[in-house]
């Protein structure tokens, strides 16, 4: 397990962001836990990294023919953080998922095509047309979409977790952020308040080196990581290109949170392969750090595993692509939101609906 | 009917609320142990026990945030301000997050923040604030401020159980001045006008801490007929009962304890000059604190908040016009 | 006189300001290296280095809290939000600290806060949002929102001049829509307001965006003779301009972008029918965004934002009145 | 000297910060730094201390006379802290105080007759009534006023060493924030922003046990002094009541900012021995608590460490004493302000003044 303790995360290049990553990147990549994931869920994991990038190529597709109005963000590289995280949590649990987190709206229970109206502005039981592009989670399982102002949706983990503990409840909160989202003060009085009553919650710190432009070393001086014992809690670093590292991580920390011992810091540390969005080349990357990235990507790395346990993931991708097609295709079907309804909703006139489940895709909650 | 203060009736509600529903609990700065800045939480925390009744760090948005969290697995919680000012330290998650949550993907966010307010007692340009207006003007918020002892409860109850987020604004200077009969149990009071007395000659339209002291400036103003009408809830707006009172008044005078620009005056003002213009008999007068922070000293605070001179004068004008 | 577009306009009012001051440096997310989210800092880095075109850390309030510092230290700092919508994150900082600084102590802050504001392109509920209602209500801080090149680079030299906090806002998407001829050199607009266009049989009052949207709907209406007012400056408000144009006109339309309650509109449209009762001969229309959040989809978010079409069916039918 | 760095500090008590509290102050008085502060300089501070608390005594009397208006908040026990911080600061140094630390806008050089002014809402050159009791700072003499709404001058006292470093100016900028403002997100993104961009500023934990009622256990779970590592700079704990300790760290820490080496957190660990404001009888309080600081007065412990090296200091409380009765005379004569000025100066009408210079108190800048 490439998991790390704040103290060697810190050791694994210590102050500089960049060397620490390349260096925890660099690390072996560790074997599956084999007596808890079955061949299934490693299976489904990959299904799913597969399903975000698909998404995702084909929406990047999308907006630049216009089919996709405003602007496009995507997680290219990054998905086995949202895919790994996400499929270490139970029904009962309640995520706030980010931008860069296509794969945990999967694992949740989202269809493709519906993905591809929210993208479009078509009605899709996401939005229908009222918010777009990564901007949406489907309350009736157990998601809240992202606001924009980041990290503003860790306060809502942090009260559903404080909500969990006051009922006595056997269940945990779990959201992302991402590096620069760790400079806002909204990141500081979550996870204080999150240390201080030891609430069931998972940050997941998804250190992509970059925000939008910026490097982490204008972000912070030391890896935030770090903070977490400041906290009181744990803060360890993985591999953000590992989802099997990542889903070991947020499994035991799940534990840890649901057996009363409070929160966890995850650092996923990986690489935002593409730029800040689809208007974005990047220029402003040095090419070495994407050439090293470009070389871990975390499905290939994942397939490599599965190959060698004789997986035929050549007919999973073949089964993705067959599928994303028709979701494409029932997607554009979807009417757009009718003018008529644009002023409705701003307040709810009937009985407040608490979330609802999600799936249990992983075989230790089958 | 029992008699008790305006804060009285705010705890009472509380309570009230508490015992009926297990998933309603209050939470902020000094609200257990202390009973809070101004003790309308006191006695809650020996019956509710601390779970029930937090004493959370000093954050501001972490107390909104929070609360939104609660609220979407189904608690029903009720954040104190300590003071109202502090509104602008969570202020994003108020009107980013809670306000836009039902507009943008149909999940209901049943919230209440109480926000002490208002200014009378040398509190300065921190602890005096009118922050009704920057609320009023976020979609999805619902925004109320009861001026009697029966309202403060009836209307707190209501946005209890309302399904989405309300800013509920008590007046700090009617905690102990204002007492009343308050029926017992629980009840709620609609988000409408209130005709806080008849009239016709003119109606002042105000809310809050003003409605008192509109309510003393025209009470004997050269026998004319004063309607004062409580607003009682700023959102929702109950236009037909303010165009109900221009066509039967003709002459208006809004009132506003807040910084005129931008105001809730402002907007009941621009309602009526749309959709009341037949009706008026004169130009639609406004009394309002100017765009100056509430000054400390008693002489500079009473210079800036309407005082009932003030409104008296005003009214006084435009009955003549 | 060089001919550029809105946003080009804005650069080179910084450029100039940065060349003639050494005191003024810009600061903000992604606008050294990047150039900013729109470019409109683009170049500036290689000009005058990483010290006085900064990028910082994603933090508003820390954004607005050290520019203060600095200010108050002899500095001339220019901020930008990446987007408008992100002053709710440095609110607080805002409105208490900045804003009442010099009434409260007599110690001037000279910072200008750059937001790019307003929808139009999908931007969705969080990208789209026109905060300057929020603003005017916070005594202290001025308020300007340009609606062309010539008045965007003036009006920013005047805002980075001015020893007050200036909210600048910038509407995106007049970005790259509108061009014209911009003087070359360094001048001041002053903050009041400008007609767009003569006429007197109606005023189209409005700034920012609608100002083109209001020109377009009222170009050729029945062969009406419709004024257009651009108030520019919103704090301070050019009341006399105004009443000048009602006085003259006689019939009031007033045109805002943002969410119709306790919008600047309110306010213009109240000061009428306060102070401009006399001369109106007709109910004060209002045209503005209703109290929704603004949605991407295109259907949608056209439905809310005020459209050419809607403000000339209210001109038609106030003319009609 | 009774600094330890985080690490011992956190030693000593570890996260139980009452107990930390009374570990640290249970420590011997540290002998007088001889050889830098000489019996004029302690002897003045023992003065600043004296003038705060009677001072802050006489303005008690006159709240509960009716003759300060609004409410009325004090540093009893604490005068300490804001005392051996600002005197270590240069003339050229600026400063945000906060509500327990009168003897810093003292030292700044506030006559004491001007102090009474603002508190009864009279003419007083500072805030001349507009602002109340302690939102007060003469920006003449460098100090920016506080807000209500707390750290919110950390990002201030930020912004002001960010402009001496661009500036490149062998300046330094100080602020105190106190317990629970720990956990406002502002203080987050002023420590944050003022490591990654190592600025000559210096933050003054002052730790007196309570926000109001309070307790730091519900405020946070580590004490927050071993925050300042995570943001890359030094955080030391010291006896909040040893005026000369206080002294001793914030020149230390100004050293090392003037010199590049970045923001030093300063934790003085202390007690408020009154209650939050007038009003509070700080029933909330055990009584062992008061009862050990009462032992600790940071003004006794002072005085005995002069009588031993001979200083008067019955006649220094004398003239104190005589000079506050004067001031106290005179500042009744300040008028009140007109009400026909309440509007005036809401914005600046001529030039932008920047701060001006303080007192150098100290031998060291004489
Ligand atoms: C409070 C706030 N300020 C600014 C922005 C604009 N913005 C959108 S994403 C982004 C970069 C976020 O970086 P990071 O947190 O590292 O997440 P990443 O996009 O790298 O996954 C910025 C500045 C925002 N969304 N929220
Ligand atoms: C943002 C904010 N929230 C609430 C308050 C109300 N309030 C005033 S002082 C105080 C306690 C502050 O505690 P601490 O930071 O420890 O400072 P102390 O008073 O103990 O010196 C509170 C809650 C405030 N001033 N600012
Ligand atoms: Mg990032
Ligand atoms: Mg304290």
């Amino acid at each position: 397990m490439a998991i790390s303790t704040t103290t060697t995360a810190g050791g694994a290049g210590g102050d500089d962001p960049e060397a620490r990553a390349t260096a925890i990147a660099g690390e072996a990549p560790p074997a599956a836990d084999a007596d808890r994931l079955t061949i299934a869920d490693r299976t489904g994991l990959l299904r799913r990294m597969l399903e975000m990038r698909g998404i995702e190529q084909r929406a990047m597709t999308l907006y630049r023919q216009g089919q996709v109005p405003g602007s496009f963000y995507d997680g290219f590289g990054q998905e086995a953080v949202s895919a790994g995280a996400a499929f270490a949590m139970a029904p009962e649990d309640r995520l706030c998922i980010l931008h860069r987190d296509l794969a945990a709206h999967l694992i949740r229970g989202v269809e493709p095509e519906r993905i591809f109206a929210q993208y479009m502005g078509r009605m899709s039981g996401l939005t229908d047309g009222r918010d777009g592009n990564v901007h949406f989670g489907d309350h009736r399982l157990g998601c809240v979409g992202m606001v924009s102002m980041l990290p503003d949706m860790m306060l809502v983990a942090v009260g559903m977790a404080m909500a969990f503990r006051m009922r006595g409840e056997r269940r945990c909160a779990l959201t992302w952020l991402g590096d620069g989202a760790t400079s806002r003060g909204d990141c500081h009085e979550a996870m204080n308040w999150a240390g201080v009553q030891r609430l069931p919650v998972i940050f997941v710190l998804e250190n992509n080196q970059y925000a939008y432009s910026t490097p982490t070393r204008l972000q912070y001086a030391v890896d935030p990581v770090e903070r977490a014992a400041g906290y009181g809690f744990p803060g360890v670093s993985v591999d953000g290109n590992d989802v099997e590292a990542i889903f070991a991580a947020t499994l035991e920390a799940r534990e840890r949170a649901i057996d009363g011992g409070g929160p966890t810091l995850i650092e996923a540390v990986t690489m935002r392969m593409h730029g800040h969005a689809a208007h974005d080349d990047m220029a402003y990357v040095p090419d070495e750090l994407v050439d090293h990235w470009r070389g871990r990507d975390p499905i290939e790395l994942e397939e490599r595993r599965l190959v060698a346990i004789g997986v035929d993931v050549d007919s999973v991708r073949a089964e993705v692509a067959a599928e994303l097609e028709q979701a494409l295709a029932r997607a554009r079907e979807h009417p757009m939101p009718a003018a008529s309804t644009a002023g409705d909703g701003v307040f709810c006139e009937g009985k407040a609906q608490a979330l609802g489940d999600g799936l249990g895709p992983w075989s230790g909650y089958a | 009917m029992p008699e008790m203060t305006y804060l009285q009736a705010i705890t009472d509600a509380l309570r009230e609320e508490m015992r009926g529903d297990e998933r309603v609990f209050v939470m902020g700065e000094d609200i257990a142990t202390y009973g809070g800045a101004f003790k309308v939480t006191e006695g809650l925390l020996e019956e509710f026990g601390s779970d029930r009744v937090m004493d959370t760090p000093m954050a501001e948005a972490a107390i909104v945030g929070t609360a939104i969290g609660a609220a979407v697995v189904g608690m029903r919680p009720v954040c104190e301000m300590q003071f109202s000012d502090f509104v602008a330290c969570c202020f994003d998650q108020l009107v980013n997050v809670a306000g836009k949550m039902h507009y943008r993907q149909g999940l209901a966010v049943p919230i209440v923040i109480r926000l002490p307010s208002g200014g009378g007692f040398s509190g300065g340009p921190f602890h005096s604030q009118n922050p009704e207006a920057w609320l009023m003007h976020a979609p999805g918020l619902k925004v109320v401020a009861p001026s009697t002892a029966a309202d403060a409860k009836g209307l707190l109850i209501a946005a209890i159980r309302d399904p989405n987020p309300v800013c509920f604004l008590e007046h700090k200077n009617l905690y102990r001045r204002i007492r009343g009969d308050v029926p017992s149990g629980a009840y709620e009071t609609p988000m409408t006008a209130r005709v806080a007395r008849e009239g016709d000659d003119m109606v002042v339209i105000t809310y809050g801490g003003m409605v008192w002291s509109a309510l003393e400036a025209t009470e004997d103003l050269e026998g004319a007929s004063i309607r004062v009408l409580d607003l009682r809830s700023l959102v929702p707006l109950d236009e037909e009962a303010i165009l109900e009172a221009v066509r039967e008044c003709g002459k208006v005078v809004v009132v506003d304890e807040a910084n005129a620009t931008c105001a809730a005056g402002a907007q009941v003002s621009s309602v009526i000059a749309d959709r009341g213009f037949e009706f008026l008999d004169g130009p639609i007068r406004r009394v309002a604190t100017p765009d100056v922070p509430v000054a400390f000293s008693p002489s500079l605070e009473r210079a800036l908040l309407p005082q009932v001179e003030d409104i008296r004068e005003t009214c006084r004008e435009l009955l003549a016009y």
